[in-house]
């Protein structure tokens, strides 16, 4: 499977259908994989593939820093293509000037991250290129399956709940790396980093770091894909995925809907629907 | 002769501490799902009892003790509209003396390196007071991996700045303690015994890249090309700067309404876009690989320069905590092997 | 003053002059007496000013050292710190800590030509060092001052120009950028650095103070170069973004130099190996 | 009307200002009285009532929080209240998921019309409110430097 993305990169590079492919790699043997940016056909045996290709490749391709490399190529696992399309709904890239290399992925992670175990998306969707076959077949998971950890969580009483978030919250420091990782959070100023008004206190205090997580959170209502980044980056451990589940969950049940699936569904925040139900209005 | 003591001892010491009414820090498990579905997330935190503290089965802390002398939320005072007057009310100094138990050498040294910057020709009382409550108990390192490199910054896992006491491991139960200040002596008075035992010095990382070839890379001026392409996988964020145990950078605010409230100060850090954005628009430093490179020559040039000590003690945590496992070592070793 | 580095002193609003439709410039006194007659400063030094609620901004101190009755600075109206001192009336409270900085090196000026070179809101730090020139006028030799601005109502302290036009030895020229200029304007019009360029200023046994946006500085640099001026004659004020003013946050920091402490007066020496000083 | 024992509880109402603001304009002028527990905040519609009010409101101290605007097909903005429906129904859970009491947070449409319906849902939310009693556990989080 290696082979075969390093030749796909070779040649694309070599035909000057792209001027940089972003893909997993190990400057050096002996260095942890990382994302890397290869310019050069020779360079393409840098390129890596295994169960430890973490990151979302996706978030590149709204950084200028990267941007300034010119036509892009990049390799997606099937949780980071999604976030792909919602991009692309959103009118954030230009899906034409962008070559997609999708690689089939068995899950990433020693143990599997949580994500995988529900994963129904181990071969990329709408790329240009899919590498290698996945093995394990797609979970064909039922929305209480797919939320199982969250229903677990809920069924705590909500002090409990409010408890377990007061201590896990008070050791963010701010330091911002979920939302430095996310593809989707790529507002120009973020809402923190506007002061007139402060609508989000930038102190590292409970009060702060609840108003934080709460904006982050509900900012990604019905446009997280799931792909687990900001978990995986929060120095601190705290366990992010349980609030983004809250919204994909309340996304599904309520709009059937799952970002980055259906290239043909409207995005649910930003478009509306007569027959939302409204029990919980008076 | 050596001075000992044994692992039930040191619980019971801590025990004692907090019962004395001082604080007590040290590295804790979280209980964190570590999400790359590794061991436990070791952080230090304030213990409430002894039986809380961990101190080993693990590398290091993910984040630094610079918590306890330089915490990431302080007031610095109130204000207060009454009509027309004001009054401003300075923030009362912390005074209950803080015992930091089992903190790694390379932290401890940290403490040392920012006695510089808080205290040239204007001195900061905040930093100083917590400073002057705090001993430090190190715990010498047994083991390292890949991310640690203090053996090539100068310091080692018996570094002793910084520290108070150093606790050098003889095996799983005792540990060799050295009293290297006279707050180390007063809290360890008598609760140790002396014994011919030596602890053998435990053995440090291998020396990961030469200090002086990035010495002369980093005189070689600011403008150098190869910054972009070394920096590029950088997405920005603060995770290295606020679990490095040297990174001092601060933003001071203000919190509360126009009648009345207080100015704060909060950590901040040099990659992200608002550090240097000036309120015209004009940002000095608007692309990221101008603020990694500012990180690198302010750790490795700047702050040398000016206080005689590199602003890096080799912990690793940059790199440990990074999302695209950058910090400072991947860079060093590319600009090193650069020459 | 309690050795909290961080507290200012309480200040009292005393006049509010508004200078063009974004900027006003502000005159105070220290309500505490003592503080009052033992406060002094070196011209060029900066200030931290706050308005209460809203957050601290630096300002360079733009009155003269000679002037003790009270303490000026202008700002324009950009952030949240600026709107709110903007809605400050007479006999307010703000606050003022400083000052800060190395300010202008007034012993290697001695004797010397002086050339100032300012450009729309960079006025202050200009006006204050053309006040002490003239109120010392004997130390020092002719006087050149060049300001530029957007157009003739961005002008900051524009009736003290002619005023200074008055004093001998002393050559003023303005300029407003291309379409900025209105009917009965007699300046040029053009940008700053051609200006210069137009104006001829004598270079010999000068310094020159230049002080304004930075692409301002960037072109008008090489030009006083041409000159003939060395490089460690040029001065400029980087008025970077700073938080503390104390050499400890990290904000100032301009390559090596911590902008608070060793700045923001530089030479263009000290400024033209550093790619993020302007 | 209210002795000082009685625990008065402080609530926020959000309102837009085309419908539910005139409702509560009408109850005061037809004399119908209402619990003054009430503080009400009018935004120009509920579509730009931000999820970030209700947090702030709990920041700032109070026990329970109305957010209430024009019925579906009434917005003077066509689909205000449509998108605020919608942001409702996604919001709920997260609070639900933070432990965040979700019987303090009401929502409602209030015509222009409904004086009476105004009067009734907030006698209503304040009686529930006085039961369910201070709101400490934000305030908790809150104070905590």
């Amino acid at each position: 499977m290696l082979d075969e993305l390093r030749q796909t990169c070779r040649r694309l590079l070599q035909d000057g259908t792209v001027q940089a492919v972003i893909g997993y790699g190990r400057p050096s043997p002996e260095d942890p994989v990382v994302p890397v940016f290869i310019t050069k056909p020779e360079d393409v045996d840098q390129l890596a593939w295994d169960d430890q290709c973490f990151a979302n490749l996706v978030k590149y391709l709204l950084r200028k820093e990267v941007l300034s490399l010119g036509k892009l190529a990049v390799c997606v696992k099937g949780c980071d293509q999604r976030a792909l399309l919602v991009l692309e709904k959103e009118s954030q890239i230009d899906r034409s000037q962008i070559v997609v290399i999708g690689l089939a992925c068995d899950g990433v992670g020693k143990p599997r991250l949580a994500k995988c175990a529900s994963c129904d998306v181990h071969t990329p969707r709408q790329s240009d290129f899919v590498i290698g076959k996945a093995n394990t077949p797609d979970a064909a998971a039922t929305v209480a399956e797919r939320y199982a950890e969250l229903d677990a969580f809920l069924a705590k009483p909500p002090e409990e709940r409010m408890a377990y978030w007061k201590k896990e919250l008070s050791r963010c420091v701010k330091c911002y790396a979920c939302r430095q990782v996310c593809p989707m959070c790529y507002c120009r100023q973020c809402i923190v980093d506007k002061n007139r008004p402060v609508s989000i206190s930038t102190s590292a205090t409970l009060k702060g770091n609840f108003a934080w997580h709460i904006t982050r959170a509900f900012h990604l209502a019905g446009r997280c894909v799931g792909c687990d980044e900001c978990t995986r980056a929060c120095p601190a451990g705290i366990d992010l995925r349980l609030l983004n589940l809250s919204l994909a969950k309340a996304a599904e049940e309520n709009f059937d809907y799952r970002s980055g699936m259906d290239p043909e569904k409207e995005p649910i925040i930003g478009a509306y629907s007569q027959q939302d139900h409204e029990e919980f209005i008076r | 002769m050596s001075e000992l003591l044994d692992k039930t001892d040191l619980n019971r010491l801590v025990d004692a501490w907090l019962s004395e009414g001082r604080r007590v820090a040290g590295p804790q498990c979280v209980n964190a799902k570590d999400s790359r579905g590794q061991a436990d997330r070791i952080q230090y935190a304030w213990l409430t009892k002894a039986e809380e503290l961990r101190l080993d089965g693990f590398i290091r802390p993910t984040n630094s003790i610079k918590e306890f002398v330089f915490p990431r939320h302080e007031k610095l005072y109130g204000y207060q509209f009454k009509g027309k007057r004001l009054e401003l009310t300075p923030a009362e100094l912390p005074t209950t003396e803080q015992v930091v138990i089992g903190a790694r050498p390379c932290d401890a040294a940290a403490l040392k390196i920012l006695d510089a910057v808080f205290n040239w020709d204007v001195k900061d009382e905040f930093y100083n007071r917590r400073r002057e409550l705090t001993t430090v108990v190190t715990l010498a390192c047994k083991e390292h991996d890949d991310f640690c490199f203090c053996t090539s910054v100068g310091s080692g896992p018996c570094d002793e700045r910084g520290s108070d006491v150093l606790l050098i491991p003889i095996d799983g139960e005792r540990y060799e303690v050295r009293c290297l200040t006279e707050k180390g002596k007063k809290l360890l008075a008598g609760a140790t015994t002396a014994s011919s035992e030596e602890a053998t010095a435990p053995q440090g990382p291998p020396v990961r890249f030469n200090l002086d070839a990035l010495g002369e890379f980093l005189a070689g001026g600011y403008d150098r090309p190869e910054w972009p392409e070394i920096t590029r996988r950088c997405l920005g964020c603060g995770a290295c700067a606020y679990t490095c145990p040297t990174c001092h950078c601060f933003d001071i605010v203000d919190e509360g309404s126009a009648s009345g409230g207080a100015r704060v100060r909060n950590w901040d850090a040099c990659q992200f876009t608002m550090f240097t954005a000036h309120a015209s628009g004009h940002n000095p430093r608007s692309d990221q690989s101008q603020r990694q490179r500012q990180r690198i020559h302010h750790k490795f040039q700047i702050y040398p320069d000016k206080f005689g000590e590199l602003l890096c003690t080799g912990c690793g945590n940059c790199s440990r905590n990074c999302p695209v496992d950058m910090g400072v070592l991947p860079v060093l070793k590319t600009i090193a092997a650069k020459k | 003053m309690s050795d909290n580095i961080y507290q200012p002193n309480l200040m009292e609003v005393l006049q509010i002059r508004q200078q063009t439709a974004d900027v006003k410039s502000v005159r105070l006194r220290f309500r505490d007496e003592e503080r009052a007659k033992a406060f002094s400063f070196r011209v060029g030094q900066f200030g931290i000013f706050s308005a209460f609620g809203a957050g601290e901004s630096t300002f360079n101190i733009c009155s003269s050292s000679d002037w003790t009755d009270f303490l000026e600075f202008c700002f324009r109206k950009t952030g949240r710190v600026t709107e709110a001192l903007w809605g400050i009336e007479e006999g307010d409270t703000i606050g003022f800590r400083g000052p800060y900085g190395n300010g202008y090196p007034w012993e290697k000026w001695k004797g010397k030509n002086l050339i100032f070179i300012g450009g729309g809101i960079a006025m202050p730090p200009i006006r204050c060092a053309i006040w002490y020139a003239l109120e010392n006028r004997e130390q020092f030799g002719d006087v050149t001052i060049v300001y530029g601005a957007r157009t003739v109502g961005d002008m900051v302290f524009a009736n003290e120009l002619d005023r200074w036009a008055e004093f001998e030895r002393v050559r003023v020229v303005t300029c407003v950028d291309p379409g900025g200029e209105t009917p009965d304007f007699k300046g040029e019009i053009g940008f700053v650095p051609t200006v210069v360029e137009r104006a001829q200023i004598p270079s010999e046994k000068s310094v020159a103070l230049v002080v304004g946006p930075p692409i301002m500085i960037q072109f008008t640099l090489p030009v006083l170069a041409k000159m003939g001026l060395a490089d460690g004659d040029i001065y400029t004020s980087l008025e970077n973004r700073m938080k503390c003013g104390v050499g400890k946050c990290g904000h100032c920091q301009i390559n090596q130099y911590y902008c608070c402490q060793e700045g923001p007066v530089f030479t263009y020496e000290q400024v033209k190996p550093l790619p993020e000083a302007l | 009307m209210s002795d000082t024992n009685v625990f008065q509880p402080k609530i926020i109402a959000y309102v837009c200002n085309w419908c539910t603001y005139l409702g509560a304009d009408l109850a005061g002028t037809n004399r119908l009285e209402y619990p003054a527990n009430v503080r009400i905040i009018r935004l120009p519609c509920t579509g730009r009532i931000d999820f970030n009010l209700i947090v702030k409101a709990f920041e700032r101290g109070a026990d329970a929080v109305l957010v209430s605007g024009c019925h579906p097909g009434d917005c003077h903005y066509t689909a205000g209240n449509y998108h605020a429906r919608r942001r409702w129904i996604l919001f709920r859970q997260l609070l639900e998921t933070l432990g965040i009491d979700a019987r303090r947070v009401h929502f409602s449409w209030i015509s222009a019309a409904e004086g009476k319906k105004w009067q009734q849902v907030i006698t209503e939310i304040t009686d529930k409110t006085r039961e369910l009693g201070p709101y400490t556990a934000y305030r908790e989080i809150c104070q905590e430097c």
